[in-house]
């Protein structure tokens, strides 16, 4: 069932020093074509009820996300659990604001993760910088650099708000219009560029397979 | 009457069907008991038929090689061959297996076939922690393995015989003759032995999951990931009935497997929700211990 | 026959000559020389000849026209030609070698060794006591001339002390002659011996006397320091006289006076004899010069045979016959060694005193290749290795002293050959190998470190005297071993097709290996007739494993040079072992393979001490087994079964199988042998020459298994041993970085269940240890093999240095999983049938301990072979090894084959079952049978065919779920893992291999501490301490010597007293 | 038996040669200077050529001359056994020949550089 279309052309990978990039795979990221119908339904409907989150706290926002697995708010219910490895996870929670530093870890996450998969960027930071607008140091919009599926509003919001965040993300997937990571791979360069924008210690391949 | 070869193919998958279902169920049940444990409510029953198919729709993959490939093929196989060489209920044609291909010496090799397979495959993955995790389950293994081994070879020398049907047609006639009331420490023995087997609290160093990233599949995802997920119901089940059948009278019935199996898995999570973990010196420590000990008493107490 | 007179007149003449002659030039005065000596050994020769072939017989020449009593006789019988014909002989030798020192030194030196050589044949020839005592006086006072006659400043010293000793000797000859005289009435030793007064009371001291100067002379211990002195100190040639022409003498001179000796007088020179052999032997363990030691196992060699001289007249051990066979072979074994290596030693300048005293010119090189064998040839001869008269010598000797119940004799015979070829041998690896200091373990800081190494020391002229020694030694070996019959050609085969193959060893490799295929090929169909099923099946892991590593020996280009003899040899020899119909018979071929391995042990490149340790556990082990084998009458005759008399000789022999199969606590030599030998070597030395020692196993269980003492506690015994190896075997595996080491332990430890399943004893457990054995032969040989083509594209044995090497060499991947499965007993391949049979047969014996510390073993198996799997093939490629390629053909065809075989065996168990269930049913009831293909024991069934459709089905099924539900792969590169959100820095530092079971050496590391390694450790300072004890005996003060003497002397006269 | 008989019985020159013997043993073990180590052997040469004269010498009888004391038909009767003396003349010149080379290393020995002890040449040892 693999997709037909072409494959874009490999990168460049110009971040790397020529002799380590042997070691790392340089085919370019591409858009997948889902399922048709009834039977996409049904996937999405599974990929929607069976979220695994990547709990990579990448902010300080990433507290709230301990209390979910709590017995007060315990979000396995929803058939939310997290998971340790990016490869096995599809929702990356954005755990407020970003510093350069981590957007770098953040980008090579994201794209590591398998698709389809969703992002959910929780915290005022991730919108517009919140408190941090004029950090030297933090990313203002998130959605320049990966793509997000929900954001969280709030400073900090409640696991309540998050819970609804993740009910939101439910009906966005089920509705078909969770394709991120189509929309990651049409707009590469221009994610690319903008991350290239901040990141000055580029030392990874243009897409982390 | 004996049955045809293609009759006995059908069974065969019949009898699968059946071990798939209710071993993802009884995850799905397990799950929702810790989560009682924990005072929560817990993910749906069919929980993890949902993350199967979510996993299986994932739109790409990726692959390290073709021993990365192979790996849940082979961890799937494991599964599966060990299952079909045990007889999962007494005296039923359907649920027979292929038990003919060998005794109980075969389960416990062909229980290896899975995990050196998987172990392969997440070597080729190229990530250390795989490496890691492979280590510490194998390293577990050579220890938990010895108060096993002690038990069965107390159950062989007991019944005499090493066939798991007869070992079954031996404990039938009520509780007093199942091998739990003949000789309760080779069940002991075999009941630790089982934590460390199933890599559940407190051996489940193994996959730890934020120091190596649960260890040896970290690497898996995709489909691959959604077979090592069945495979796990499969093989759970598989092991259960084997535990059922050597020590707990086997079952006549799908009822009273059911029953028994969630029982047995029960102590388990019982278990692992009471306890810390163990580092991996402790744990092949801890097995070479006491419960070698009980494994050596049950041996001796099936000789007398 | 020539009158011997006429002999001395010329050699007198050309002596008093040469001062004339000289002024012709020192040729012509050389060329004298030489024909003088060359002279004694054609008329010698000519004796011979007369003796053995033309039928005369002895015969004894008077003097000026009389015969005794009134004039000195002369007797010429066979001794004497021998005699003779050896005096001569390395006279010339040594004349020869020492061509150039004769040269140069004064004409003097020519003249006394003319005469040195003409008293020592003197003292062979004369029947008279004075006679013999003013030929001894010739001999000794020419030798202090010839031990100083190029005026080195060290044989001036040790020849006064030569002097002192010698004198004192000859002060109590004289006393002796004239006392016997006095109450005999006769100064001839035929009449003197048939006088009734020289046996009881006074006479007794009479004899006394002239024995104990005639042992001082033969250097006992400790009455020998100045002997040695000069060994180490004369020139070489000088030495070699001493140590081959003047011992034959003075022995010859024993012997003669033995008529005339009583029971305390031949109880003391066979003490006084073997404590020399003991004490040499022990003191010579720590030398560090080559001359001194050879010194020391010059002396020790020709107490042996002093002793078994008396022996035989002590204990009747075999008459006439007898002595000449083992002190005529000992004799002739040491003489032609001792010379050979002490002219090799001048000619590699391995001589630190020679010369101003400075440290040895043998500038650490190794040998040529002709140098090498030549020193081969020599140093195995001088150990007693087949097929060198020495061996022969050996055998007979213990044989006879099994045959008198002398247990304490044997052991410290053997003991001391044990340490002697220790010592011999080291001293042989550090000249062919080449290695600073090896030679200098004992004597500390000798040898400046950091001198540089040439690469080959070439002898040219220099090697024609060891060589030719050595031809006679072979030469001379081949005939004695006719000579007992061993007469078999098969079991000549392994000499033969190694000299063949030594003769045309310049040719290319391939053409070598052919030969070698076609020698193994030829070997089995000749052989064919006489292996039942039991022989048939050893013969397909042996000499078709044999083969298969000839033909995998071309995977490496070029000559390789020496490879293949040995490896031919080794093959043959294994074959040899399982054709040898008589004890003797099998353990020439034992030796044989011995010799052979240890040599490709030692072509090995870092080898030096595993080979010395693999061939001193070789030998004990093969002593173990000789002792074994003639202490039980009648034992490998072909198809003996246990008679009631055999009882624990079988306990011996199975010692010496288990050191040989390196059992847990003598596998200290395994390790290193497997580790360090060529690559293709090391997978011959597991996967088929340690089955030698399976294959003894079973056929000395089959005959005497049943009258072992204590039977079922010995079997079980025996089982626990091999369940010891089986465990600590695979427990030391998983703790090696090195990829050979693994092997070589894992071996050891596979070899440890089929000692088990032997103990086992019974149908089901034969089975089980026969199928393991050809299971291990399968598998091990494919890890081998295809390790050996790793290392040899990777470079490094390290498996922490390689890593992700499936995707370079696939196929050499697919090897190792399948061997790896099969070894791990992982079903559906054949691996499992042994695990199946092994437990079904140990809980059916009732030995369910064992069981689960079997299966314990097998676990733990399982680490060090998922380790190696993991490091070499998987996990991160180093980008040092991106060029790699798959292993050649050479390799890769060998392990296709065995893939094929061990799949279809694995299929079809019956395949390998039904023939060894048919061998083992001759010897046992049945326990196993087949039903269909189901194999059935009384505890349950495994049916290999079924459980491998079965499995391959489901593994089909599952791969086409993978196939069709896997939606656009990508495959990715190796830096293309979650690295926590980071990248990896670099593939060496992100592949998890070195110390891989960290945690597990946390919990049962203190298990695996070495205790084996260091009990030897603590043996072989024990052995070193007690012979550097012993050699502090010699001061180097003459006086002391004198002193030494003296209480030699007056310690024999109480010991005969007491006795 | 008393002492006197036993002394009685003692052959005078088989003593006296023995007791050379043993002076020589003792010079050669306890001199250390190499010239006194070849007298020391003379001496004890001396002595075993006196133990060799002992044997043949038999008390009461005559010279081995065939003269009037004895006649051919009566020599082995009345004569004492001339063989030993034959032997001491042979054994003399041999012990000239070992005391001559014994001389001549130590001096080589001295010429060389050493010292005229015996101790100072025990470089080879062990």
């Amino acid at each position: 069932m693999s997709d037909k279309r072409l494959k874009p052309a490999p990168l460049a990978n110009e971040g790397l020093p020529p002799e380590e990039r042997g070691l790392f795979c340089d085919a370019a990221p591409r858009e997948y074509e889902p399922a048709r119908g009834a039977w996409e339904n049904f996937l999405n409907w599974a990929r929607s009820e069976s979220l695994w989150l990547l709990g990579f706290g990448t902010g300080c926002g990433a507290i709230e996300l301990r209390p979910l697995m709590t017995s007060r708010f315990d979000m396995y219910r929803y058939g939310i659990q997290p998971r340790p490895t990016p490869r096995q996870s599809s929702v990356f929670v954005i755990g407020g604001y970003a510093s350069v530093k981590t957007l770098k870890r953040i980008v090579r996450s994201y794209e590591q993760m398998m698709g389809p998969k969703f992002v959910v960027a929780l915290g005022s930071c991730t919108i517009n910088g919140g408190m941090y607008w004029d950090s030297y140091n933090t990313i203002k919009r998130i959605d320049q650099y990966i793509p997000v599926d929900v954001y969280i509003a709030g400073c900090m919001p409640r696991p309540e708000a998050l819970l609804a965040g993740f009910q939101e993300l439910k009906r966005i997937i089920k509705a078909g219009d969770g394709e991120g990571q189509n929309e990651y791979a049409r707009n590469f360069d221009w994610y690319k560029a903008n991350q290239k924008k901040v990141i000055k210690d580029w030392n990874m391949p243009d897409y982390n397979w | 009457m004996e049955p045809t070869l293609l009759g006995r193919i059908g069974y065969a998958f019949v009898s699968l069907f059946v071990i798939t279902n209710y071993g993802l169920l009884l995850i799905g049940s397990m799950a929702r008991i810790s989560a009682k444990v924990q005072g929560r409510v817990g993910q749906p029953v069919w929980q993890p038929y949902i993350d199967i198919i979510k996993s299986s729709a994932k739109r790409n993959a990726i692959g390290h090689g073709v021993m990365f490939y192979l790996g849940p093929v082979f961890r799937l196989a494991g599964g599966i061959g060990t299952y079909m060489f045990i007889p999962a209920v007494f005296g039923s044609v359907v649920f027979r297996n292929f038990s003919d291909s060998g005794d109980l010496l075969l389960v416990m090799y062909f229980i290896f076939f899975g995990q050196l397979g998987m172990a392969l495959g997440a070597g080729e993955g190229g990530h250390p922690y795989s490496a890691i995790g492979v280590s510490r389950g194998l390293a577990q293994m050579t220890a938990f393995e010895v108060p096993f081994a002690l038990s069965v070879i107390a159950v062989a020398v007991q019944y005499g015989t090493l066939d798991i049907n007869a070992i079954v047609a031996a404990q039938q006639g009520g509780f007093a003759r199942w091998t739990l009331a003949t000789n309760p420490l080779a069940v002991v023995a075999a009941i630790i032995a089982f934590l460390g087997m199933s890599g559940h609290n407190p051996f489940s160093v193994v996959i730890a999951p934020q120091e190596i990233p649960i260890g040896p599949p970290t690497e898996y995802q995709s489909n691959l990931l959604g077979m090592l997920q069945t495979n796990r119901a499969i093989f759970n089940g598989a092991k259960l009935v084997l535990y059922m059948n050597l020590f707990f009278g086997g079952a006549t019935n799908i009822v009273a497997m059911v029953i028994k199996t969630f029982l047995i898995y029960f102590v388990n999570v019982f278990v692992g929700q009471a306890f810390p973990r163990f580092r991996t010196d402790q744990s092949i420590r801890f097995f070479l211990g006491v419960p070698t000990l009980i494994g050596i008493a049950s041996v001796i107490i099936a000789v007398i | 026959m020539v009158n011997p007179l006429y002999l001395f007149a010329a050699s007198l003449a050309a002596a008093f000559l040469l001062p004339l002659v000289d002024k012709l030039g020192r040729r012509v005065s050389l060329a004298l020389v030489y024909a003088t000596i060359a002279a004694w050994g054609a008329v010698a020769l000519s004796y011979l000849w007369a003796l053995l072939y033309a039928g005369v017989g002895a015969r004894a020449f008077g003097t000026a026209g009389f015969v005794a009593p009134l004039a000195i006789m002369l007797r010429v019988g066979p001794e004497e030609a021998a005699g003779l014909l050896a005096i001569s002989g390395v006279g010339l030798l040594a004349a020869g070698a020492m061509r150039r020192p004769l040269a140069e030194a004064p004409i003097g030196g020519a003249m006394t060794l003319i005469t040195a050589l003409m008293g020592m044949s003197g003292i062979v020839l004369t029947r008279d006591l004075f006679n013999l005592f003013v030929f001894l006086e010739i001999a000794s006072i020419s030798t202090y001339g010839l031990i100083a006659f190029d005026d080195r400043r060290g044989a001036l010293r040790a020849g006064f002390k030569y002097m002192i000793a010698g004198g004192i000797a000859s002060a109590l000859y004289l006393i002796g002659v004239i006392y016997v005289y006095r109450f005999s009435g006769h100064l001839n030793l035929d009449m003197a011996a048939a006088a009734p007064g020289l046996f009881g009371g006074a006479g007794t001291i009479a004899v006394f006397f002239l024995l104990a100067a005639l042992l001082v002379e033969l250097k006992p211990f400790p009455a020998n320091g100045w002997a040695i002195d000069a060994y180490q100190t004369a020139d070489p040639g000088v030495s070699a006289i001493l140590s081959g022409a003047s011992a034959t003498a003075l022995l010859l001179a024993l012997w003669k006076v033995m008529p005339l000796l009583g029971e305390a007088h031949l109880a003391a020179v066979a003490g006084s004899g073997l404590a020399t052999f003991a004490a040499g032997n022990l003191a010579g363990a720590r030398q560090g010069r080559a001359r001194r030691m050879l010194g020391y196992s010059s002396v020790a060699q020709v107490g042996l045979v002093a002793a078994v001289a008396a022996l035989d007249r002590l204990l009747g051990l075999g008459g006439l016959r007898f002595t000449y066979l083992v002190a005529g072979g000992l004799l002739l074994n040491h003489l032609l060694a001792k010379t050979g290596l002490f002219l090799l030693s001048s000619a590699i300048g391995d001589d630190e005193a020679a010369r101003g005293g400075a440290a040895g010119k043998r500038g650490e090189g190794a040998l040529s290749p002709f140098g090498a064998v030549v020193a081969g040839v020599l140093a195995a001869a001088l150990v007693g290795l087949p097929p060198f008269p020495g061996f022969w010598a050996k055998w007979t000797l213990i044989q006879a002293l099994a045959g008198r119940e002398s247990w304490w004799l044997i052991a410290l015979i053997l003991g001391a050959s044990l340490v002697e070829a220790f010592y011999v041998l080291r001293w042989l690896i550090a000249i062919v190998k080449g290695e600073a200091g090896a030679l200098a373990k004992g004597e500390r800081g000798t040898i400046e470190p950091g001198a540089p190494i040439p690469a080959r020391i070439r002898l040219g002229a220099g090697a024609l005297a060891p060589a030719l020694a050595a031809a006679a030694l072979v030469v001379s070996g081949v005939m004695l071993g006719w000579n007992l019959s061993v007469s078999d050609p098969l079991l000549w085969a392994p000499f033969a097709a190694a000299a063949i193959l030594f003769a045309i060893d310049r040719a290319p490799g391939w053409l070598k290996s052919l030969l070698s295929i076609a020698a193994a090929a030829a070997f089995g169909w000749l052989a064919y007739d006489r292996l039942d099923g039991l022989r048939q099946l050893f013969a397909i892991m042996l000499l078709g494993g044999g083969a298969m590593y000839s033909f995998a020996a071309m995977y490496k280009g070029g000559a390789r040079r020496g490879l293949h003899p040995l490896l031919s040899a080794a093959t043959l020899a294994l074959g040899s072992v399982l054709v040898a119909e008589t004890p003797l018979g099998f353990f020439f071929a034992w030796e044989t393979m011995t010799l052979a391995s240890f040599l490709l042990v030692l072509r090995g490149r870092e080898s030096r001490a595993a080979a010395l340790s693999y061939i001193v556990f070789g030998l004990g082990g093969a002593f173990l087994l000789m002792v074994g084998l003639v202490a039980i009458p009648g034992a490998w005759s072909s198809g003996s079964t246990g008679s009631a008399g055999a009882g624990w000789p079988v306990f011996l022999i199975l010692a010496g199988l288990l050191v040989k199969l390196g059992a847990l606590g003598a596998h200290v030599w395994l390790p290193g042998a497997y580790a360090e030998s060529d690559d293709e070597a090391s997978g011959f030395l597991s996967s088929s020459l340690s089955k030698a020692g399976v294959f003894v196993m079973v056929v000395a269980l089959a005959a005497f298994g049943r009258v072992l003492p204590f039977q079922a506690t010995s079997m079980r015994i025996l089982g626990w041993i091999g369940l010891a190896t089986a465990l600590f075997g695979a427990l030391y595996a998983i703790y090696q970085e090195d990829i050979k080491k693994t092997l070589a332990w894992s071996s050891m430890g596979q070899i440890g269940y089929v000692i088990l399943a032997l103990a086992i004893y019974d149908q089901a457990g034969w089975t089980t240890a026969l199928y393991l054995a050809l299971n291990h032969f399968l598998y091990k040989s494919m890890l081998f093999l295809a390790i050996a083509g790793v290392i040899q594209r990777v470079g490094t044995r390290n498996m922490y240095e390689m890593g992700g090497l499936i995707k370079k060499m696939p196929f050499s991947f697919l090897s190792v999983l399948m061997a790896i499965i099969a070894l791990s007993g992982v079903p559906p391949l054949s691996g499992f049938g042994g695990k199946w049979l092994l437990y079904s047969s140990l809980l059916e014996k009732g030995w369910y301990i064992e069981a689960a510390v079997a299966f314990f073993a097998s676990a733990v198996a399982f680490l060090y072979l998922f380790r190696l799997i993991h490091t070499i093939f998987l996990g991160q490629p180093k980008p040092s090894q991106a060029m790699v390629r798959e292993a050649p053909l050479a390799l890769t065809i060998p392990q296709g084959l065995l893939m094929v075989v061990l799949f279809a065996v694995s299929a079809f168990p019956r395949l390998m079952l039904d023939p060894i269930m048919r061998v083992v049913g001759e010897a046992f009831d049945p326990v196993l049978r087949f039903e269909g293909s189901a194999l059935v024991s009384p505890l349950g069934y495994w049916d290999g065919t079924l459980s491998m459709i079965v499995t391959i089905a489901v593994f089909a099924l599952c791969f086409l779920w993978m196939i069709a539900n896997l939606h656009n792969p990508q495959t990715v590169k190796q830096f293309n893992i979650v690295y926590a959100a980071e990248r990896p820095f670099r593939p060496e530092t992100t592949h998890y291999a070195w110390n891989f079971y960290a945690p597990y050496e946390k919990a049962l590391g203190f298990l695996t501490r070495h205790r084996g390694e260091r009990f030897w450790a603590a043996v072989g300072t024990g052995v070193d301490a007690v012979g550097g004890a012993i050699r502090r005996v010699y001061t180097g003060n003459g006086q002391t010597y004198a002193l030494h003497v003296v209480l030699y002397v007056v310690a024999l006269y109480l010991l005969m007293g007491a006795l | 038996m008393n002492a006197l008989e036993v002394l009685a019985k003692i052959n005078p020159v088989a003593a006296s040669g023995a007791v050379l013997v043993l002076v020589g043993l003792w010079g050669v073990m306890a001199k250390p200077n190499l010239f006194k180590i070849a007298v020391a052997f003379s001496v004890m040469e001396t002595g075993v050529n006196l133990v060799i004269l002992s044997v043949g010498y038999i008390r009461g009888r005559t010279a081995p001359i065939l003269d009037s004391a004895a006649d051919a038909a009566s020599a082995s009767a009345r004569m004492t056994d001339p063989v030993p003396q034959a032997l001491v003349l042979t054994a003399i010149v041999i012990g000239l020949a070992v005391t001559a080379l014994m001389l001549s290393y130590a001096v080589r020995l001295k010429a060389g550089g050493g010292g005229s002890s015996i101790e100072s040449y025990g470089e080879e040892k062990w």
